[in-house]
């Protein structure tokens, strides 16, 4: 690291078109300021526990860090980020602009929403619902407002295309990602909310085995007797698979993968493939938020050309050309600039999204209770369980987490 | 003369112990500091800081149901991987422990296995238990059977045998490789008497070979074990230990309370159990195998 | 189980190491290889049991043809030259393999170790492993694990060259009467000139890879084939004297004057051959500090005293000659003596093929 | 006379088909192989496929073993889109030093343990010692060596990282060639000595190019362990500057999607510099000469 | 260099295998260990060589006790009962080794190698591998290996007990030859009559690790110290007849009303004691088939036939004894012949210590 001077920076980035955007803004931003910035990059995987030891040991080794929303609070709990809230005011601002969708800013304070500002958004995510419109028109399906509509619509596919599929195979109606942890919560959640279920009462305690939560992983179930057989076993890549080889009808997704649909290399449904919002249910249908922050490391050795750099890579022009970048923006501005409405169409219905997207408990201990609660989701999937025994030692394992963290 | 001899002398006494003395200094350096933390960490629990002294790391371990079936799966994986992985190597060091036209091309590609990354290797398998796309179903597909329910790493039922058949898959040519160097370093004379003796190949096998084998069978079978008992990389791209806990192992276990839920105590806490199990097998196989040694 | 080499020949690379060798042997028949080092009597055996390929020719074993029979199904014990034991079995269970493989009762095989250890001299050995016996155990242990099975054959590659002269007359007898009890044919190679005599029902004598004489120790001795036999067998070694027949004076003569009387059928033997070698050996030329009518005059140029005996080194015209002479013979460098031949006992081969003139 | 009959029918068997058995036993011989090189090489050739199609190729139903248009997409992807070039240099560097210090400490070290008088079993204890620094998982150690490193300034360097493979491959090749030493004849070092050289002339001279089978096995192992270690790597570097190729290639499993042909294009890639190896060194793995050396 | 051995033992875990041995030998003197398979003779030359640590006693190398100096600061050339042979390395290599590694040059090297190989005639097979020669063979290698230096110490371990007796006779001159030359000190192990009285200067017979008798060849075998000496040194061995001494009538009476003379200072000899062993060896039995004045009736039961003579096995009273007759002697068993001795080559030794009474 530099010292004093501040004439460099370094980076840790996800390897991915995430942490690629961001590269390039760093280049750019050498270019024109000749801070030079060296880029750490690591698989998505790894990137948490490199920060984790890293931020634990606090080595100073980075001015700055991505990281995924879920991560947040563990990292400010244990105060491993710095407050930007001094660095602002020290440029005489309040603090970020108002033009940062609010879901985004909110993942970014601790505690959420309310408390200070540890972050700023640099990547949108959220999920959408994607569906093969062709398929719909065809057997003349109505349009997706609930779940409901979904598991009808995968039946009538599931009987009417058996054959439908591009290689003469079968098209499935839905296709699930339901592989041990992360994947399985990430996409059971927005049935989860929708069927009025919560994750924890107002007292923190586990409430996964409410009567609405075991319902939703009944009919979670249900959908899964229209996914490929192995889905219990499915990532993104398998969904994503399914849905580019025209195997399967309807998923839910990342944006990440839109422009794939319309890759020949990758698809075999280009122009086929739509997106709308999340279905909903007992509750209007919320979709699983999934940002990404950057944050300025407690140990970090140049602050103040960090927090430049940060405030530079998050405005509105930077944030656009990470658009064309192909990662979807923060900033209302940018989702609706017509150049890029244009290009990605899909603009509309993920600032819908996201606006009211709804984002992953935050408590330190997620990424153990999402671990937890994958198991169990699994077990059901599987067979091993039947929803209310899922349901029901979920929730006992869940508290013995949130007990243990104490 | 003398004091050159006398020198010689004393040279020639602490020859051994200038000899050992660097390997073990690297090894003292790089594993008693790790070992001091980690039994420091596995008595507290929080990190850094907040760290509090107390042994709830090691009592929860008793009354943690997922780590004893992690512990179970651990077993079962390295019980079964390891005997077909011995069976099969040392088959194929037998086949090849011979002049044959070839060989040494063979030989080099039977290793192919081991020089693969584990992350491609738990990809491309990956790619071929899919059960709609993979090459596995699809080639079963080709042969008209029905693969609707071999959904291999989507089936608890499966799911372990499964890893089991990509790590045997990758290790056997590690054990084909160190027999196979043991038979090479067995002269020829015992084989010759075997056949004057009038032993059938069986019993030149049963009687001249393995016993003569053992170190290397040693060799083998502890350092398979050993890594079998940690084993990580191809189940983590894998399976992640699913469906429903299927192929959890103990590293798995501990790397996601290490490096997931940054509880590095409970993880040391494991490791330790790990170590002491290691231990005890490892010092059975010795007790077995270790060819008594004659000065 | 007799034993037939038809034609066998044998080649290492380049090198052909057993010859177009032809060799019946009878059953029941003790035959004694004999051959320089390297002449290429391992190798015979090791084709014999199965452990070389020959490169041509036929070994029968009984009445079939062995070629492709593998080793273990021959039904052979051999005493390797190289011990060959088991490294990381104990001599008992070495010594007890071959019943090991055959499946034979616990009992009766300690019985049979037992008798062959103490046979052997070995019986304190029985819990060591090989490389905690001295060379001589060694070797014992290897012929032990041989004698330990009633075989149809055999092997036996210098089965007592590292055992000291007691032991060896010793094992000698039992070999000599193990062989006698059992009938069973053996291929015996050494070096030892007295196993050969006292053990073999007939000895053959190999050069390079070649058959040159196979006969009784007696005739082989008494009536060598050629000179190379004559030379090879025997301790000092034939005494060779070149010279040329004199038929009208009916002797025979060597360099500066040596003359020897010749017999009718010697001189019959030779028909008209002009060069010939004379052969004597050590123990016919008698030795005389005094002059005596027809013997030759020689000098001493040294002694070796053997305890037993005293072998004088001579040098008679321009040959050297070795004599044997009683143990407290004694003589000084260049001392003038007379040696007397036992002309009766001479031997006689063609200069040029060296082969024996009867 | 039983043992006469049972040998004779024995015999007469073996007559029988004796030529036919030796070809049957022959052509058995290569069936076995080639079905292992089969089963060896499908996945590896599967991996290759999928290294040259496009995604649309790579999941089409049926799988696509031969007829695809090939592409060499993935392997620009994986060689220009990021440093592999330098992640290759690395990799050579690292994994071949820490080979080179391994298997050098390693083999005296093992000599000593294998051939040196030691007081009362103390070389056996040593051994063991030296074996169980080996079992404690990587994924615990890794925390205290990141600390380590970082104290000693060498966090994010080459050096940690070789220092890190050596540590970790010593075990391996302390026990591997203890076990090829205690197979050489002691004869051999003794006349060596006698012939007036030193211990180590000796070991140079005469009992390393015995165990060259067993050095060659170790080498290679040594060589593979390090080149593909990934948990170390990722801990221990932080930028470019000194990351693996297994970091490098891991890096291609993204959050939403795995990047199967870019993996398989640098799984290919990274096998070639080991297959390699492994071929240069064959002729080493061949017998060792230990044949006629002592009566 | 002297060599000096005091009271050097050497236990294996319970076994005494060398028991205070006391040896000194003079500087460039040539010494033969003699000694039954077992005795202690190869691990007594391993001690001298460093190769075996000494569990109690100290060595001396001319001044220096050299217990501590390692192996290859003794300056030692060994020929080992088991060749240890370099396997990897070829046969010339083999035997330019010890130059190697003093780093002699190229050129002198290739001259030396050229030397010994062909004093050794194995001078075809430099390009080969051990593995690839005869048992013969591959001694002669060894042997080469060790007389290519000229250190300080030769020991040689029965370099010559794979040899036919051709080369055997040829190499033992040889090695005479080169130790007159270079005058080096020699320890010596045979099992071989003949190479321990022509070549050593001494002979140490060792029995069970302990030394029995060091002396000179001739002394050894015509005045053995006690009876293991005598039954041990000489083949066959010298024959023994228990009984007691008869002053009065000057006699030695065996079983079987045996009778033998004995003369004034024999009588002298035993001074009074009455139960006394008799040995005589067997070149000392003179038989004939008629009875003569004073001989001895006995019964012949078997005759091995040896080439140059003829063994004659003989029942006399209750005694086995075996005499050596001329080579065309021949009798069936039980044929009765008369037995002379020349009993004034008669030794005698206590009936209980075995001790020569001199
Ligand atoms: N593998 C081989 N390659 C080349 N030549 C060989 C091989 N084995 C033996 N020979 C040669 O074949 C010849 C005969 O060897 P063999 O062992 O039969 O001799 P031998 O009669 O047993 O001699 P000795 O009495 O010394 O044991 C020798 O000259 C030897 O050099
Ligand atoms: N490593 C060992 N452990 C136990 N006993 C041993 C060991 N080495 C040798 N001996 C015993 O020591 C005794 C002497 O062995 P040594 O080799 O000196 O005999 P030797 O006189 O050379 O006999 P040979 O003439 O047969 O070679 C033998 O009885 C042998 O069994
Ligand atoms: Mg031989
Ligand atoms: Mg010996």
């Amino acid at each position: 690291g530099g010292t004093g001077g501040a004439k460099q920076l370094t980076l840790a980035v996800n390897s991915g078109v995430e942490g690629d955007a961001l590269k390039q803004a760093a280049q750019d931003y050498e270019a024109q300021t000749g801070v030079h910035i060296q880029i750490a990059e690591f698989p998505y995987a790894n990137l948490f526990e490199k920060e984790l030891v890293d931020l634990g040991a606090g080595t100073g080794a980075y001015d700055l860090i991505m990281l995924d929303d879920p991560w947040f609070p563990k990292f400010s709990t244990q105060g491993f980020l710095t407050d930007l809230q001094p660095l602002f005011a020290k440029r005489g601002r309040g603090g970020p602009d108002e033009d940062f969708v609010p879901s985004s800013i909110a993942l970014c304070r601790h505690p959420y929403s309310t408390g200070a500002l540890y972050a700023l958004p640099y990547v949108g995510n959220s999920q959408l619902f994607f569906y093969r419109k062709d398929l719909f028109e065809k057997h003349n399906l109505k349009e997706l407002k609930t779940w409901d509509d979904v598991l009808a619509a995968a039946r009538t596919i599931n009987e009417r295309e058996a054959t439908g599929a591009p290689g003469g195979g079968k098209v499935y109606g839905y296709v699930m990602r339901a592989a041990q942890g992360n994947a399985a919560v990430a996409d059971f959640m927005p049935i989860f909310w929708a069927f009025g279920a919560e994750m924890f009462d107002a007292a923190g305690r586990p409430t996964v085995n409410s009567a609405e939560g075991v319902n939703a992983l009944k009919f979670m179930l249900e959908l899964g007797k229209y996914s490929p057989p192995g889905y219990a076993s499915f990532n993104a890549d398998e969904v994503s698979a399914h849905l580019l080889q025209g195997t399967a009808a309807m998923s839910i997704n990342w944006p990440a993968w839109i422009s794939s649909f319309s890759d020949a290399a990758k698809s075999k449904v280009i122009g086929k493939m739509d997106f709308t919002d999340m279905p909903g249910a007992k509750l209007a249908g919320r979709a699983e938020i999934g940002n990404w922050l950057i944050a300025i490391p407690r140990d970090a050795k140049n602050m103040d050309a960090a927090f430049d750099f940060l405030l530079w890579a998050t405005t509105s022009e930077q944030m656009k050309r990470s658009a064309l970048r192909g990662n979807p923006p923060t900033r209302r501005s940018v989702f609706t600039d017509a150049e890029l409405l244009a290009k990605f169409p899909a603009y509309a219905v993920q600032l819908r999204s996201l606006e009211n997207s709804r984002p992953r408990p935050r408590t330190p201990l997620w990424n153990e209770i999402e671990n937890t609660f994958g198991i169990f989701l699994s077990k059901a999937n599987t067979g091993e369980l039947t929803p209310e025994e899922a349901m029901s030692r979920a929730n006992a394992e869940i508290a013995k987490i949130i007990e243990s963290g104490r | 003369m003398r004091r050159r001899q006398i020198l010689a002398a004393e040279y020639e006494r602490a020859l051994p112990y200038l000899l050992v003395a660097p390997t073990l200094l690297v090894l003292i350096a790089l594993s008693i500091y790790p070992l001091i933390y980690a039994v420091r960490v596995s008595f507290q629990t929080g990190v850094g800081t907040g760290a509090r002294w107390t042994l709830q790391n090691f009592t929860r371990l008793a009354s943690d149901s997922f780590f004893l079936s992690a512990l179970a799966h651990t077993l079962v994986y390295a019980v079964v991987a390891l005997t077909f992985e011995f069976l099969l190597g040392l088959g194929l060091a037998l086949l090849l422990n011979r002049e044959m036209r070839g060989r040494s091309l063979f030989r080099a590609t039977l290793l192919v296995p081991l020089m693969l990354p584990p992350v491609v290797v738990g990809v491309v398998w990956r790619l071929m238990f899919n059960p709609n796309f993979g090459a596995i179903n699809g080639t079963l597909k080709g042969f008209g059977l029905n693969t609707e329910a071999l959904v291999w790493t989507a089936s608890p039922k499966l799911a372990l045998a499964s890893v089991i058949a990509v790590d045997v898959w990758q290790w056997t040519p590690f054990v084909f490789l160190v027999l196979l160097a043991g038979l090479q370093a067995i002269p020829q004379e015992p084989y010759e008497a075997a056949l004057i003796d009038g032993s059938s190949p069986w019993q030149t096998f049963r009687h001249i070979t393995l016993p003569l084998l053992k170190p290397a069978i040693l060799i083998a079978l502890l350092l398979r074990t050993m890594d079998l008992l940690r084993v990580f990389d191809q189940i983590f791209i894998l399976t992640e230990g699913g469906p429903g806990f299927a192929t959890e192992t103990i590293s798995l276990y501990i790397y996601r309370a290490a490096f997931r839920f940054g509880n590095f105590g409970y993880a040391a806490a494991m490791s330790f159990v790990l170590l002491l199990l290691t231990n005890i097998i490892s010092l059975v196989y010795i007790r077995l195998l270790q060819r008594q040694e004659t000065a | 189980m007799g034993v037939r080499f038809e034609n066998i020949t044998k080649v290492f690379g380049p090198a052909v190491v057993v010859d177009h060798l032809n060799l019946a042997v009878e059953n029941g028949e003790f035959v004694v290889l004999l051959g320089p080092s390297g002449c290429g009597k391992t190798t015979t055996l090791r084709m014999l049991a199965g452990l070389e390929e020959v490169s041509a020719g036929d070994i029968y074993i009984g009445a079939e043809r062995v070629n492709d029979i593998p080793t273990q199904h021959r039904d052979i014990a051999m005493v390797f030259q190289s011990y060959a034991l088991y490294p990381h079995m104990t001599i008992a269970e070495n010594i007890a393999y071959p019943l090991r493989v055959r499946k034979t009762g616990r009992e009766e095989t300690r019985r049979r170790v037992e008798r062959v250890a103490g046979m052997l001299e070995i019986t304190g050995l029985m819990a060591r492993r090989p490389r905690e016996l001295s060379g001589g155990e060694r070797q014992r242990v290897a012929l032990a694990r041989a004698i330990i099975r009633e075989p149809r054959l055999y092997l036996m590659d210098e089965p007592l060259s590292n055992l000291d002269a007691r032991l060896r007359v010793q094992m000698r007898g039992e070999l000599k009467r193990l062989q006698h009890e059992l009938g069973t044919t053996t291929v015996y190679v050494t070096h030892d000139q007295a196993e050969a005599m006292t053990l073999a029902h007939r000895v053959a004598v190999m050069s390079a890879g070649r058959l040159q004489q196979f006969d009784t120790p007696m005739n082989i001795y008494q009536r060598p084939a050629n000179r190379f036999v004559a030379e090879f067998v025997g301790s000092p070694p034939m005494n060779f004297i070149e010279g040329r027949t004199d038929a009208g004076a009916r002797v025979f003569r060597g360099s500066r004057g040596v003359a020897l009387p010749l017999s009718e059928n010697q001189l019959g033997r030779m028909n008209g051959r002009e060069r010939v070698t004379l052969g004597i050996r050590p123990e016919h030329l008698l030795i005389s500090r005094a002059a005596r009518e027809g013997w030759q005059p020689a000098h001493v140029y040294v002694t070796e005293l053997m305890g037993n005996e005293t072998l004088v080194f001579l040098r008679l015209g321009n040959e050297k000659i070795i004599a044997r002479a009683e143990a407290d013979f004694r003589a000084d460098p260049e001392t003038p003596v007379w040696v007397g031949f036992e002309m009766e006992r001479a031997d006689f081969f063609d200069a040029e093929s060296g082969e024996a003139l009867r | 006379m039983k043992r006469e009959t049972q040998s004779d029918e024995r015999r007469v068997y073996a007559r029988a088909g004796q030529a036919r058995r030796k070809a049957a036993a022959r052509v058995c011989v290569y069936a076995l192989i080639m079905l292992a090189l089969l089963a060896t090489l499908a996945p590896v050739y599967w991996m290759v496929t999928i290294s040259l199609k496009s995604e649309v190729d790579q999941f089409a139903v049926p799988p696509r073993w031969l007829q695809f248009a090939p592409t060499l997409a993935h392997y620009r992807d994986a060689f220009f889109a990021r440093s592999f070039g330098q992640y290759l240099i690395t990799s050579l560097i690292v994994s071949v030093a820490s080979t080179a210090c391994a298997t050098t400490l390693g083999t005296l070290a093992a000599y000593a343990l294998a051939r040196f008088r030691w007081p009362s079993r103390v070389g056996t204890r040593l051994s063991l010692w030296i074996l169980s620094t080996r079992m404690f998982p990587p994924i615990v150690t890794a925390i205290p060596l990141f600390l380590m490193m970082r104290d000693v300034r060498l966090l994010n360097t080459r050096a940690s990282l070789i220092i890190v493979y050596t540590a970790f491959n010593l075990p391996f090749v302390v026990w591997m060639m203890r076990g090829f030493f205690q197979e050489i004849p002691r004869d051999l070092e003794e006349a060596a000595r006698v012939d007036g050289d030193s211990r180590m002339g000796a070991l140079r001279r005469v009992v390393l190019p015995l165990v060259a089978p067993g050095l060659a096995a170790t080498a290679i192992f040594c060589l593979i362990i390090s080149w593909n270690e990934l948990l170390f790597a990722l801990i221990l570097t932080q930028t470019d500057a000194a990351m693996t190729l297994p970091v490098g290639i891991a890096g291609r499993v993204t959050q939403y999607e795995i990047k199967w042909g870019v993996m398989s294009a640098a799984g290919v890639v990274a096998m070639m510099p080991i297959l390699l190896f492994a071929l240069s060194v064959q002729r080493y793995l061949v017998r060792g000469l230990s044949l006629g050396a002592v009566k």
